[in-house]
């Protein structure tokens, strides 16, 4: 057991997992010479060579397409596709392509491929740099969708999609990269499809995931100093959703507050409220908030940014009026 | 027989198991037994019996939506094919493809793409694994004119080019992209020019000609897989039929449709070359046509009597089935 | 008043514009020589000429993005990207082009865009061309979603998109194009963000938009013939969502189904849901049901296909489904 | 002053300015005032003077994430450009688009485009709607050699080409897409060969030499307006400090660097050339020098001085306001 960054936990299991497995190699935008456009493959070159660490060209639909291909013809190819934002000129090979060869094969084709890319705002890069679209992922069957928020989930997740026979797609919010946290490499895996409570708490449930995961943990924190229990979920998996944790969280709890920093018309905390307002009817004593980016291409001033994403305080807010709300 | 005489034959047969199967399948359409799109290659035969024949059984191959007799000739059997078009449990992919997405791994047929420029990527990717493999085989990627409007057809050009990957590029010019002619869609129409942008030699092949095609396939695939470098055919041809089913033909003369198929079809062509050099008897060509009906009939009847899947094994192979989970 | 298919009303809207505004021009793949992928442009070419009537070569990327620059460049562009299935390839100027410019440019520009696409399965098409995704576009700020679902409607969408200041996305279900209606060209124009209730009813909400209206006017005939009365709102602007409308009906019922042709998990019905769980959680008096296409890339086989997408029979379960909740 | 000398010292004095004021911008950003990414154009400075000089003011300018140049010499003001990097209300973005969304509508800037490719269909677009319009003017789209790779740059070429459309394709080749050489992501590195592939003349211009730039364009431009077709030019340059803020600049050798500096600096290359021509004395060197200066202080006061947008507006301009609409 020893801290590391999310980046070095990130770098540490492309590390290994590149001595492990032969057929394991990774490509994508300055992952070679550069380094990673967040340092996460720094070294890595020097250790396995151009054959292994490739640099692409700026083309993200056809390297994610190459890496479908190249899964198909029996490798374990790790894509990083820089930032979500740039993941849009790719989609049409992610829903068309990864998402459905299997199933239209008639299940002759797997495509064990895997998919990294930074997401999130919050650093003002403004409006074409500070999306936060793992939710559309969420909506594609035929993909997994992962979402790590500490460093050993960066690590084992990266073990987790490798082992999966079907594409997997890693987002990690580009402002965890310099979070620290423990990491045991030997620690057992984590399973593609389980949440985890990472606080406990009985008055309320803070469900979230990636870059959010620590708001909700300092606004948890800072309500238990007013006496509020907040639980905090971190879902981890988008796709597959663990509807038993989310279900038995709100059973716990009675309460919601859902916190993801996607445009909420639309966003994956709709899809969670949705599942309690179908599951958790009579479960719920008030109704679900849900805190969100505001709906507006993310503005570079940081005044306006802070504004547009979810913040502790709003996270605060958030609950206080749902413990008002009606019991 | 000669061994000449007997490819000449073999490849007059595949040429007329291709139209007979697809005159069947706009048979089948019009009695409702196939849906959605279907496509046919009539008028294009050559081109895809002339390349599989000059492919090795190690290459990879991706198609379009026009993709049946890539299918057929790259060996799956015609009832996998009709099966799969009537959406039958017997067709090559199940029948959860149909006409448009026709895969068969064992003779390394990865599709069957429907959206236009959609195939290359994973040719490239196809031929990457290849080399990172060590395999030495090919990944030949067959395309339509259209599809070099796409991004995706320059963004692999330079992928295979930049990183030496043996991908074959079989651009099958037929002339329109659905009903906009070439002059209206590229602005500069000899699509052989395209690939020096990219370092990748190419040529032109007479795609009415089976001989040309298989002999040009041959001897550019031989160079792709010592090579390992990529290779670009472009192969002109027309399309004798509409785009699709739904099509009225409104943006071409008949006469021009007419005129290609008095004189350029590639089978009643490659007939007269046969007899020319007194290789094909009317017996010898009776016999082909009869064999081809009855393949076509035998797949029409695998067709019919296929199981349809059963609805409860809908969300089967969503995901592959892991050990131990559900 | 005229009976039309939608087919025609949306070529009439077409041809009007084209006659009443010298800046308005068609492009996109086959609308010219070809008439159009569903016949809607048939013979706009011959009455308006090449220049305004234009054939785009394969590239869904370049000429949306191209139909934002004409914008800017003071014409009404209306782009016809086909299927929505290949306006993923567009989607990077959707997103980051299309819906920001205005915002990011400090209200310095305006993009008054039109665009139309197809949606929808259900003719056996199979996965790479039975997608509904408007909901993911409903999801992006800076863009307006509309979703016709009679030829009234499609008529008189298209004008309110072309008065609109902003880049409006036209969605049009496949399957809507032979069906027929009442057409009154000089009703007044329908307004974006309006939702609108098609069917009255006090017992259980039917909510829904698109291809799938049709599908729940049938159930609603149907379960009126058991004594269910089942009211039927349209939404027709799916962004903005009209709010007001989806709490009115539910206030009204207490109960609602939301019938969505999109995949369930992360669909527009679970924004609808999603809306209720936070806004209207005291007037349900059951969960809220969603009836949405099955987890699955829509295979072709006919069978399968209508077992993946939404039924009128899926429907009619729902509805006695929630009718026997609590109350 | 003979026209010709005040003429070269406007171009020098618009050399110095784009330095001066980018050496500032990472002076400000290394004190927290300017933040997210800053791309800096120092070294290629020549390409954007020499650019705006040889365009007219109805012409329209797309341009990439390093466009401070562009904005600066297109007409927006130093005050304008710096204080929207810091995000201030009196910013040419009002603070919202920060240093890679620069706008200025009443410049013809159309921005400021930071995913790579994204802005080539916005200019295609624009010289559509020029052209429908009767409008006789060109655009102008500034991209890197990076986004040669993007599918966007072949669509756009092929539909401006197709079209006949008044864009002038200015790609500015610094050799890097961020850390990645040229050779290691073009298959063809001469990128003036690509066009010949959609039928566009093009041609390689010394990206260090100002006049050369600014001759080059002006005399393309007319024919671009005047034969209403696409042009290309490739603009060989250096950029000479890192890609962005972030980079640790670990994939070229810094003696590579110091070379370019050295050897190929525009601003010192120009200043050169003035004074063997006898046209620019010390004094006059250094009254620029201080008149830059002056308007670069004067900026960052402005920015530094310019209030807040409220963050009451944050969802203002989300969409246009309609009259009588909220
Ligand atoms: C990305 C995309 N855009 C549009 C379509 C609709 N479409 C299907 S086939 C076709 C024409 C393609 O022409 P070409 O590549 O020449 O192939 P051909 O049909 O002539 O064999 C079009 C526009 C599609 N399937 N995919
Ligand atoms: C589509 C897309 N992919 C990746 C990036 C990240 N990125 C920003 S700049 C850049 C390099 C671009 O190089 P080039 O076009 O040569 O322009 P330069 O920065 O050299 O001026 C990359 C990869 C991006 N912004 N957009
Ligand atoms: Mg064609
Ligand atoms: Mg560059």
């Amino acid at each position: 057991m020893t801290t590391k960054t999310y980046r070095e936990a990130m770098h540490d299991a492309l590390e290994r997992a590149l001595h492990e497995d032969p057929r394991v190699f990774l490509m994508g935008e300055d992952v070679g010479r550069y380094g990673g456009a967040y340092g996460v493959s720094k070294g890595l070159l020097a250790e396995f060579g151009p054959e292994r660490i490739r640099d692409t060209p700026l083309c993200e639909s056809t390297f994610v397409g190459a890496g479908i291909g190249a899964a198909l013809g029996g490798m374990r190819p790790i894509v990083e596709v820089m930032t979500v934002n740039f993941s849009l000129l790719a989609l049409d090979q992610v829903v068309n392509n990864a998402a459905t060869l299997r199933h239209m094969s008639g299940g002759q084709l797997s495509v064990p491929l895997v998919v990294r890319m930074a997401t999130g705002g919050g650093k003002q890069l403004a409006a074409q740099h500070s999306h936060s679209l793992e939710g559309w992922y969420a909506h594609v069957p035929g993909i997994k969708v992962l979402s790590p928020a500490t460093p050993q989930d960066a690590y084992g997740m990266l073990f987790a999609a490798l082992q999966d026979p079907d594409p997997v797609f890693i987002f990690e919010h580009q402002l965890l990269y310099a979070t620290e946290g423990e990491l045991d490499v030997d620690a057992p895996l984590p399973r593609i499809g389980e949440a985890k409570v990472v606080r406990e708490g009985d008055q309320i449930s803070l469900i979230t995931y990636g870059g959010s995961l620590h708001k909700c943990l300092t606004a948890a924190a800072e309500l238990e100093r007013s006496g509020i229990r907040a639980e905090v979920l971190d879902l981890r998996s988008l796709r597959p959703l663990d509807l038993d944790a989310i279900l038995a969280t709100v059973s716990k709890t009675h309460r919601a507050v859902i916190v993801d920093e996607g445009w909420k018309t639309g966003s994956l905390a709709g899809e969670v409220a949705a599942i309690l307002a179908e599951r958790a009817l009579y479960e719920l004593d008030a109704p679900v908030l849900r805190v969100c980016s505001e709906e507006v291409p993310i503005p570079y001033a940081k005044h306006l940014e802070d504004e547009a994403l979810p913040q502790v305080s709003d996270i605060v807010i958030a609950v206080r009026q749902s413990l008002e709300g009606r019991g | 027989m000669t061994d000449a005489k007997r490819h000449g034959l073999g490849l007059l047969r595949q040429l007329i198991l291709v139209r007979r199967f697809e005159e069947k399948c706009a048979e089948m359409y019009s009695l409702g037994k196939i849906r959605g799109f279907l496509h046919l290659y009539i008028g294009e035969e050559a081109v895809a019996v002339g390349a599989m024949n000059g492919l090795a059984p190690e290459d990879n191959v991706v198609a379009t939506y026009r993709e049946h007799g890539h299918a057929l000739l790259r060996g799956t059997s015609p009832e996998a094919v009709m099966a799969e078009m009537f959406g039958k449990q017997n067709g090559c992919s199940r029948g959860r493809g149909g006409s448009m997405h026709l895969f068969d791994v064992e003779h390394r047929l990865y599709g069957g793409h429907a959206i236009v420029g959609g195939g290359l990527p994973v040719a490239v990717g196809l031929a990457l694994a290849d080399k990172l493999r060590g395999r030495k085989a090919l990944t030949a990627c067959f395309f339509g004119d259209g599809a070099v409007d796409e991004g995706e057809f320059h963004e692999s050009l330079n992928l295979a080019a930049l990183w030496k990957l043996p991908v074959l590029f079989v651009c099958e010019n037929n002339r329109y992209a659905m009903g906009t002619a070439l002059e209206r869609h590229e602005s500069v129409t000899d699509l052989s020019r395209k690939p020096a942008a990219y370092g990748i030699s190419a040529e032109h092949v007479d795609g009415m000609s089976v001989r040309a095609v298989e002999q040009a396939v041959r001897r550019v695939a031989e160079r792709v897989r010592e090579e390992q470098r990529p290779y670009f055919l472009e192969v002109m041809t027309y399309r004798f039929r509409a785009h699709s089913m739904y099509d009225a033909e409104l943006y071409r003369d008949k006469a021009e449709v007419e005129d290609w198929k008095s004189h350029h079809d590639p089978i009643a062509g490659f007939i007269a070359e046969l007899r020319a050099e007194d290789v094909l008897s009317d017996a010898e060509l009776a016999d082909i046509e009869a064999d081809v009906a009855r393949a076509v009939e035998a797949a029409v009847r695998a067709a019919e009597e296929g199981p349809l899947e059963p609805v409860a094994d809908l969300l089967k192979d969503v995901y592959t089935e892991q050990q131990g989970l559900a």
